[in-house]
């Protein structure tokens, strides 16, 4: 499982690689922070290529976008399977977060 | 019994399965994802829908981990935790076994999709355990025991 | 024990795993590939040498199978198979039982390899096993029991 | 688990893919003797494509072998896997059989 980030124009494109668990999520956090500090604003995370999320994994994620939004920035998501969707849609953070069906879409709601 | 069409082997529903693990891990997260994956395996061996072994299992048994490893051994790495799964047709049962002194399952759980709490980091393992699985039941036995019930879904 | 590298999960060597399999199939010789999959996979799971998971496991097994279809249950599709492994970073055991009365393990091997019997069409099977497997017995237990056992070639 | 047929010049190559056991050693057995009877006299099986072999299996490979040199033909074999070249040698069957390395090898052996 790995994370691989990359700027789409003035979007930081982060990709999910296998599973977003507790085991793993503070790697996420720090480079995504890390990119925050350095003044980007705009994220996209990607989890097309994602297993499983557990409980901590969303907590990162809500973690995140209050950190993000506190300094004017956005964070979004796109690709989540149904299952991962159903992930957000028990715990009500589809409510929270703007989710996209595809990386086009969610780079162009920017 | 049906008879199998020839020369494939015979499929799942033709025969009796039972799938056992059990396991013991250091008290440290990052064995967490390889214990789900063997579980997860079995689930598949025994055709589950794909939903429920790649949602129900997974997420509800690394909670399950997660919260021996964190709470029952506070992360003490001389401490093992120990899981045991037993899989068949019907229905998966996992116990997860941490060397803590147990907690109050009903006491512990909060609804993290109440207003006050949805932007909190925590709080939604429990949740998401009695969510994703049928049974979720805790009780003392050489250890502080999380038993997971999954029933297949047709 | 040893810490797992960073983020690859913990190897096997840190873990403590026990995988069981039951199983019971009817006399019928197209579900020996199935059963042999799931205890090759479990092989597998627990790092065996690929030659074990590859050559003795599999050959052994259905060989094992082939036999109480075949000899102990004479091909009757009312009768079962059954079929239990168990198997952990040592060992793996295996126990195939059919219906039939037993039969005498030393007295029915012969020596395929022996120029009278080279170009026999039969008579390969016991040989196999024993070569394959570190021990093979055989007992009556509520049906003929055939027990392979083989230890983890280092 | 299958069986692929193919003719190489005046050779009958058989593939034999999956496992070779007494589920199946007889559809093995009844192809290569229905070629038999066509008149075909060289065959060659090609075990690159097989996972495991039992003494079913090992006595089908015997038993045609007989047969076929009753015709005046000859059944070669290649490509035996350091797994399946250990079942010949246990059964001492290396001894009974032309066994080439490779497809070329045999085929050119004839
Ligand atoms: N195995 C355990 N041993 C002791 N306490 C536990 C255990 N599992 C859960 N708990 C308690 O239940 C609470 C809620 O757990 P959970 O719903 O997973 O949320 P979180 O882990 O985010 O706090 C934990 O904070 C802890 O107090
Ligand atoms: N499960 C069994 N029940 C009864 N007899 C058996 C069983 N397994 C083996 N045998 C006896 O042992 C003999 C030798 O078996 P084996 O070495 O596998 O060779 P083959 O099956 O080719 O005859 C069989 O012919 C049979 O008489």
């Amino acid at each position: 499982m790995s994370f691989a980030l990359q700027k789409q124009g003035e979007i930081v494109v982060v990709d999910v690689e296998g599973q977003l668990i507790v085991g793993n999520r503070q790697e996420l956090k720090q480079k995504v922070l890390d990119e925050l500090e350095r003044g980007e604003r705009k994220f996209l995370i990607d989890f097309s290529q994602t297993g499983y999320i557990d409980s901590s994994g969303l907590g990162v994620l809500v973690s995140l976008s209050k950190k993000i939004r506190e300094q004017g920035g956005e964070l979004r998501l796109a690709n989540l399977n149904e299952d991962l969707k159903t992930l957000f849609e028990l715990t009500k953070l589809d409510t929270l977060f703007q989710i996209a069906d595809s990386r086009e879409r969610a780079l162009e709601s920017f | 019994m049906a008879a199998p069409a020839s020369g494939n082997g015979g499929s799942i529903a033709d025969i009796h399965l039972r799938l056992t693990l059990e396991t013991s891990i250091p008290s440290d997260v990052r064995f967490i994802e390889r214990i789900v994956a063997l579980v997860q395996r079995q689930c598949r061996e025994l055709s589950y829908p794909n939903r429920q072994c790649a949602l129900n299992i997974p997420v509800a048994l690394a909670e399950a981990i997660a919260n021996a490893i964190l709470y029952g051994n506070l992360a003490d790495p001389g401490k093992a935790v120990r899981v045991h799964a037993d899989a068949n047709a019907e229905r998966v049962v996992i116990e997860v076994v941490d060397e803590g002194s147990g907690f109050d399952l009903e006491r512990s759980v909060i609804d993290p999709t109440a207003p006050e709490n949805i932007r909190r980091e925590d709080g939604r393992g429990l949740y998401l355990m009695l969510k994703l699985m049928h049974r979720v039941e805790r009780f003392t036995r050489d250890g502080n025991v999380v038993r997971l019930t999954l029933r297949r879904d047709e």
